[in-house]
């Protein structure tokens, strides 16, 4: 607790401790949770701007009808290597990265509980996002099937679909080992007198991811090695000529892929119960019944995988299965928004830019998830699947969920991690014109889906020009917003006001009891918790 | 709101592990019954019982989609 | 305290590898498990003819159209049913083939996958005698007649009167006229 | 359904036309014009939920911003500290819950509709290759006519050489003609990779699936023609595969049908004929833009590896009866289809030809549709 080095903070200047290597090799070698959590942090940002630069080109082709600017093989490359990189290069190292910065800090450990495992989890990224990059200049390019590899079409693939697999594989190997080592942590680390139903809610929700990416990563790397193996060794997993079928791939896909949608949103609900209530000076409404609620949302998202493939021709009771249980299992999720909602209500609110973006992530998330509950339905579905609706519906969950939170998380811990201030002004432009433009790329999609445009397409009817003009001026907006974040975030590393142990008056846990910047190493000793700390 | 009640070595009923699990899955739950449940409940008791109850709401779901599909 | 630690991480260490040995003989043990498993549920016996109905009342009430359709994956056959449809009673035994030819010069191997429309059907089309999932090699410009001997189980709900049986030839990649090694049953 | 030609971007107050472009035919809100029931159902069902969705929508952001205004540290307000309400969590859990059973169920019915395929009068087999559907009529009036459907939009305007025409992506050379007011029964199937058969004004979508037919239905209650899209993603032209369902009134279609017949039975004539190879070659030309143009491009050269070149080829200079059976037969494990059973005699020879004497290729042979009857043999 004494510890008083202003360093470690996210960048890679200045190291005051001896008995560490210096340059490169401190950042390869290191086993510190901070450290690691920057380079998570600074790993998810360059994805970030790789699969945003494939978006805008995306939607630079999308501008007018005809081709312009791309070849249609080129354009299912970009629209894969984009989903690809957004979900496990972006997203999920992203909420890896605030979970090694913060959980050890939140509940009193000194690091994480397996510390060298930790810099393998990191260190197994980069070559997997330099595979996926990579597979654009193979002969043949990328693969081109969509982030979701079906096949038969994903056996038609070049190597670049191998390097895909195998990018996957890596990908998911790390995510386990982070896991392992987040609930591990969590479970045994915890300060003496913190007992799990008064661990901050973040810890809660990444315990319970952590849960489920173990359950589901191995079913993902599952179906992706029969792909493989379709496609090298003469299997027919997925083939109908050798007795396969290939729906018995989207149904493992899916099984993965609807609990993935949790693994990303469940911390960002994590991060926004932090948010809230710290700007409402007030503390979070319902936290055992949160907490409870999270578990059982983690639990059923088991069992509505197929509601992702309505027009397989699957049994029509099949159908209505998959329609009930989504509609039953939308309840607890909708629940959380009243949560929120109910934290703010009679509160004492200031609206600094995390306050803001947790605000646009309630605002948008809601939306997103109205637009789930239409899709859950199945008459309706038919209708709307593989249309522009569905991608309009994923991205208001998915940059409005994960990412908003992600910029809110950022802003409310950038003092913590820095030791200074970010500029206020410039974080509400980037929050306002980030929200401005993400609703003016999104919203039009909706329509675009009702009138019935199918997504993955890089040519389009002329009934549709409209508003993919102004989907794809909103999405150069919400592209070049991001420039100003990472100025903000560079500005606040190198100077500014110097931030207090608690910058922010609301905030509760132990992460603000020690000094700003963190100190390389924090609760050497385990911190004494008095039973009048509120956490959560 | 006392340490001593969470370290109890009670252990809980069949039943009061059921009305933990349903009160998740309902999604609400009162931090006070929260407390004097938690006292005597250990964590697989709870997992067995969630999967159990889920297993049991699928069936439920299926059974009802029999009845509706094929009248 | 370390020695203790020591001797705990040691046993941890050896549940682990037992946990990891047993699960590494778990998917060696998943071969014969599914065999049995199938062969006492009877799902996914391919190669063996249904079992004919018990119930062989045939009812007189009602009839069903069954359709025949034919589709070609890649392979220079050509491949038609010898009727477009037929009209039977349930429980009825019908008798109908599928022709097929090699139009090449060499001898090609096939295999053929049966699909039914709507899926719902598939439980109650009962095969006796079919020319699916088994190889299938032509000669140079051979000609074939594939009888398929099927009835439709009494039980399959009233408001279905149509039925598509539709097979689906893929070509076996690089198989030349090999016998079929799990065929177990003669004149498909 | 109203399509335009408006293809100018425009810039210029962009932001605000997007949301008074409610007047402006192209900015469309809401699902295509219902052409039959059940898409007049999905609409019926979409409005419901969207007036109980916007219903909640505005309550819960009514309290929050109403929290946002008036609970503001700047207007002095103090926090207070409550942190549950078992009362207000279970009203908050239970009242949505009854809103979502009440809205499943006239949700179920129309699934129950839409899945019921029995007493079809047309059975169509709609089959998904890349990148074209063919159509076999299977049963009902009709029976045996089969044919392949490809896009018709010209190149040159997906390229920008040329301006785009009305139906721009959305023209097919051959539409799928059925009769108003018949159940029709479409049953989906594919060559190589997973189709999506989707008309939207008919509300039907169906994944087609290699190796397996998977069923639907439509009873389209007006005449007109229905426009829509292959809607799963199916390699690089899968843009470029429209469906075009026109539907006509009974008598209509019985001349239709009458016509197809005709057609048929002239093209199996063809064999029998012999051709110049003028008359070859343009027609050649023709067959070669709508099936080869794809992969071996309209000069010739491909798009090697994937897809070799054909100008110069030894397949092109080299025997007839190889070219003839690459073409017919197709080349396994590659992405070149078997047109034996796509295209008559009278295309394929005349696709052969054109191709062994355009571009470079000067091999000055013919090939007369009579090979090509008995190469098939």
């Amino acid at each position: 607790m004494e510890a008083t080095h202003a360093h470690g903070a996210g960048h890679a200047h200045g190291d005051g401790h001896s008995h560490h290597p210096k340059g490169v090799m401190r950042w390869i070698t290191t086993t510190n949770h901070k450290d690691i959590g920057t380079m998570y942090l600074w790993f998810s940002f360059a994805m970030f701007m790789v699969g945003g630069a494939m978006a805008l080109i995306i939607r630079a082709e999308l501008f007018q009808p005809g081709l312009q600017y791309v070849e249609p093989e080129f354009f299912n490359q970009m629209i894969t290597l984009h989903g690809l990189i957004m979900v496990f290069g972006a997203i999920m190292p992203a909420f890896v990265g605030f979970a090694n910065w913060m959980i050890p800090m939140m509940i009193g450990a000194p690091d994480m509980a397996f510390a060298r495992m930790n810099n393998w989890s990191f260190w197994l990224l980069p070559p997997a996002g330099i595979l996926l990059t990579a597979s654009m200049f193979v002969p043949g390019g990328a693969a081109g099937t969509g982030w979701t590899l079906y096949p038969p079409l994903s056996i038609q693939m070049g190597i670049g679909m191998d390097m895909a697999i195998f990018a996957v594989h890596i990908l998911g190997m790390s995510s386990i080992m982070g896991s392992i080592n987040i609930v591990t942590t969590i479970l045994n680390l915890r300060a003496p007198g913190m007992p799990l139903m008064r661990m901050p809610m973040f810890c809660w929700t990444w315990l319970i991811t952590g849960f489920l990416l173990i359950a589901v990563m191995p079913v993902l790397a599952g179906a992706v090695t029969m792909i493989l193996t379709d496609r090298h060794f003469g299997t027919s997993f997925f083939s109908a000529a050798g007795g396969g079928d290939p729906v018995l791939f989207q149904h493992i896909f899916w099984f993965f892929g609807h609990p993935e949608v949790y693994i990303i949103a469940l911390p960002a609900f994590g991060v926004v119960s932090h948010v809230i209530p710290a700007f409402a000076r007030k503390p979070i409404f319902g936290y055992t019944s949160m907490v409870y609620a999270i578990a059982s949302i983690a639990l059923i998202s088991f069992i509505v995988w197929a509601h992702h493939m309505y027009v397989v021709g699957m049994p029509v009771a099949g159908q209505l299965y998959f329609m009930y249980a989504t509609i039953l299992i939308a309840v607890p999720t909708g629940v959380k928004v009243f949560n929120w909602v109910a934290t703010m209500w009679r509160g004492s609110m200031t609206f600094e830019t995390p306050m803001l973006f947790a605000l646009g992530f309630l605002f948008l998330f809601t939306i997103g998830g109205f637009t789930g509950l239409v899709l859950s339905n199945t008459a309706i579905d038919v209708q709307l699947q593989d249309t522009y609706y569905v991608v309009a519906h994923f991205h208001y969950v998915m940059v409005a969920g994960a990412l908003f939170s992600a910029f809110a998380a950022v802003y409310y811990w950038l003092p913590k991690w820095t030791g200074h201030m970010y500029d206020e002004t410039l974080g509400q432009w980037h929050f306002w014109l980030s929200i401005i433009s993400f609703n003016i790329a999104f919203f039009p999609q909706h329509f675009l889906g009702l009138a019935g445009m199918p997504r993955r397409i890089p040519d389009y009817a002329l009934q549709f020009v409209d508003f993919n003009q102004v989907s794809t001026i909103g999405a150069f907006g919400f592209g070049l917003s991001q420039l100003l974040f990472l100025y903000v975030v560079l500005k606040a590393i190198r100077g500014g006001v110097k931030a207090a142990a608690k910058p922010w008056e609301g905030a509760t846990g132990l992460e603000w009891t020690v000094p700003s910047p963190a100190p390389y190493h924090t609760f050497e000793e385990p911190p004494v918790l008095t039973e009048a700390k509120g956490h959560a | 709101m006392n340490m001593g009640a969470m370290m109890g070595e009670r252990r809980a009923g069949p039943l009061q592990v059921m009305r933990t699990v349903l009160s998740a899955l309902f999604g609400v739950r009162h931090r006070r019954m929260h407390e004097e449940d938690a006292a005597g409940l250990r964590p697989g008791q709870v997992i067995i019982a969630g999967i159990i109850v889920v297993a049991v709401f699928v069936l439920a779901i299926v059974a009802f989609v029999q009845f509706v599909a094929i009248k | 305290m370390n020695a203790n630690r020591n001797a705990d991480n040691r046993r941890v260490l050896f549940r682990l590898l037992a946990v990891a040995g047993l699960m590494f003989g778990f998917g060696y043990a998943m071969v014969p498990m599914y065999q049995k498993f199938c062969e006492i549920t009877g799902i996914n016996n391919l190669l063996n003819p249904d079992d004919a109905l018990r119930n062989t009342q045939v009812d007189t009430s009602r009839k069903v159209t069954v359709e025949f359709d034919a589709n070609l994956h890649g392979l220079p056959w050509s491949f038609k049913p010898g009727q477009t449809s037929v009209s039977v009673h349930p429980g009825e035994l019908v008798h109908v083939v599928y022709r097929v030819s090699n139009t090449r010069n060499h001898p090609v191997t096939g295999q053929a996958i049966p699909s039914y429309g709507p899926q719902l059907a598939a439980a109650h089309f009962k095969k006796l005698e079919c020319f699916c999932f088994a190889r299938q090699t032509l000669g140079p410009g051979e000609s074939r007649e594939m009888p398929v001997v099927f009835s439709i189980d009494p039980a399959l709900p009233k408001e279905v009167n149509t039925i598509t049986l539709s097979y689906t030839f893929f070509e076996v990649a690089g198989a030349v006229a090999e016998p079929a090694p799990q065929q177990r049953r003669p004149g498909a | 359904m109203a399509t335009h030609n408006k293809t100018k971007s425009r810039l210029a107050g962009l932001a605000l036309l997007a949301w008074s472009g409610m007047a402006l035919a192209a900015w469309e809100l809401n699902f295509q014009a219902p052409a039959t029931k059940a898409a007049q159902t999905v609409i019926d069902l979409h409005d419901l939920m969207m007036i109980i969705i916007v219903i909640i929508f505005i309550g819960v952001f009514a309290v929050m911003f109403y929290s946002v205004f008036a609970h503001r540290k700047s207007r002095g307000h103090q926090a207070a500290q409550f942190h549950d309400n078992t009362l207000v969590e279970i009203a908050w859990t239970v009242i949505p819950l009854l809103i979502l059973i009440g809205m499943a169920w006239p949700a179920t019915k129309a699934v129950l509709n839409m899945r019921d395929t029995a007493q079809a009068d047309i059975t169509i087999k709609a089959t998904g290759y890349q990148w074209k559907w063919g159509y076999d009529y299977l049963k009902g009036e009709g029976e045996g006519i089969r044919f392949m459907s490809l896009m018709s939009t010209p190149p040159e305007q997906i390229r920008g050489a040329a301006a785009k025409g009305g139906n721009y992506l959305l023209e097919v050379d051959q539409h799928l003609v059925v009769p108003v007011g018949k159940k029709i029964r479409v049953l989906t199937t594919a060559t190589d990779v997973i189709h999506s058969w989707w008309v939207p004004a008919l509300a039907v979508k169906q994944d087609a699936i290699p190796g397996y037919v998977r069923d639907t239905w439509f009873k389209a209650e007006k005449e007109g023609i229905y426009r829509g899209q292959c809607a799963e993603l199916c390699g690089k032209d899968h843009a470029f595969m429209p469906i075009v369902v026109e539907v006509v009134s009974a008598e209509k279609y019985s001349q239709w049908v009458g016509a197809q017949k005709q057609q048929m039975a002239a093209t199996a004539d063809e064999g029998a004929k012999t051709y110049s190879l003028a008359e070859l070659m343009s027609r050649g030309e023709k067959v070669y833009a709508a099936n080869c143009v794809a992969c071996h491009q309209a000069n010739g050269k491909g798009l090697p590896p994937a897809f070799p070149a054909l100008d110069g080829s030894k397949i092109a200079k080299g025997s007839k009866a190889a070219h003839i059976d690459i073409v017919l037969n197709g080349k396994l494990n590659t992405a070149m289809a078997a047109y034996g059973g796509q295209l008559g005699d009278g295309d394929i020879a005349a696709v052969v030809t054109y191709e062994r004497n355009a571009w470079g290729n000067k091999a000055g042979d013919v090939v007369q549709p009579a090979e090509i009857r008995a190469a098939r043999k």
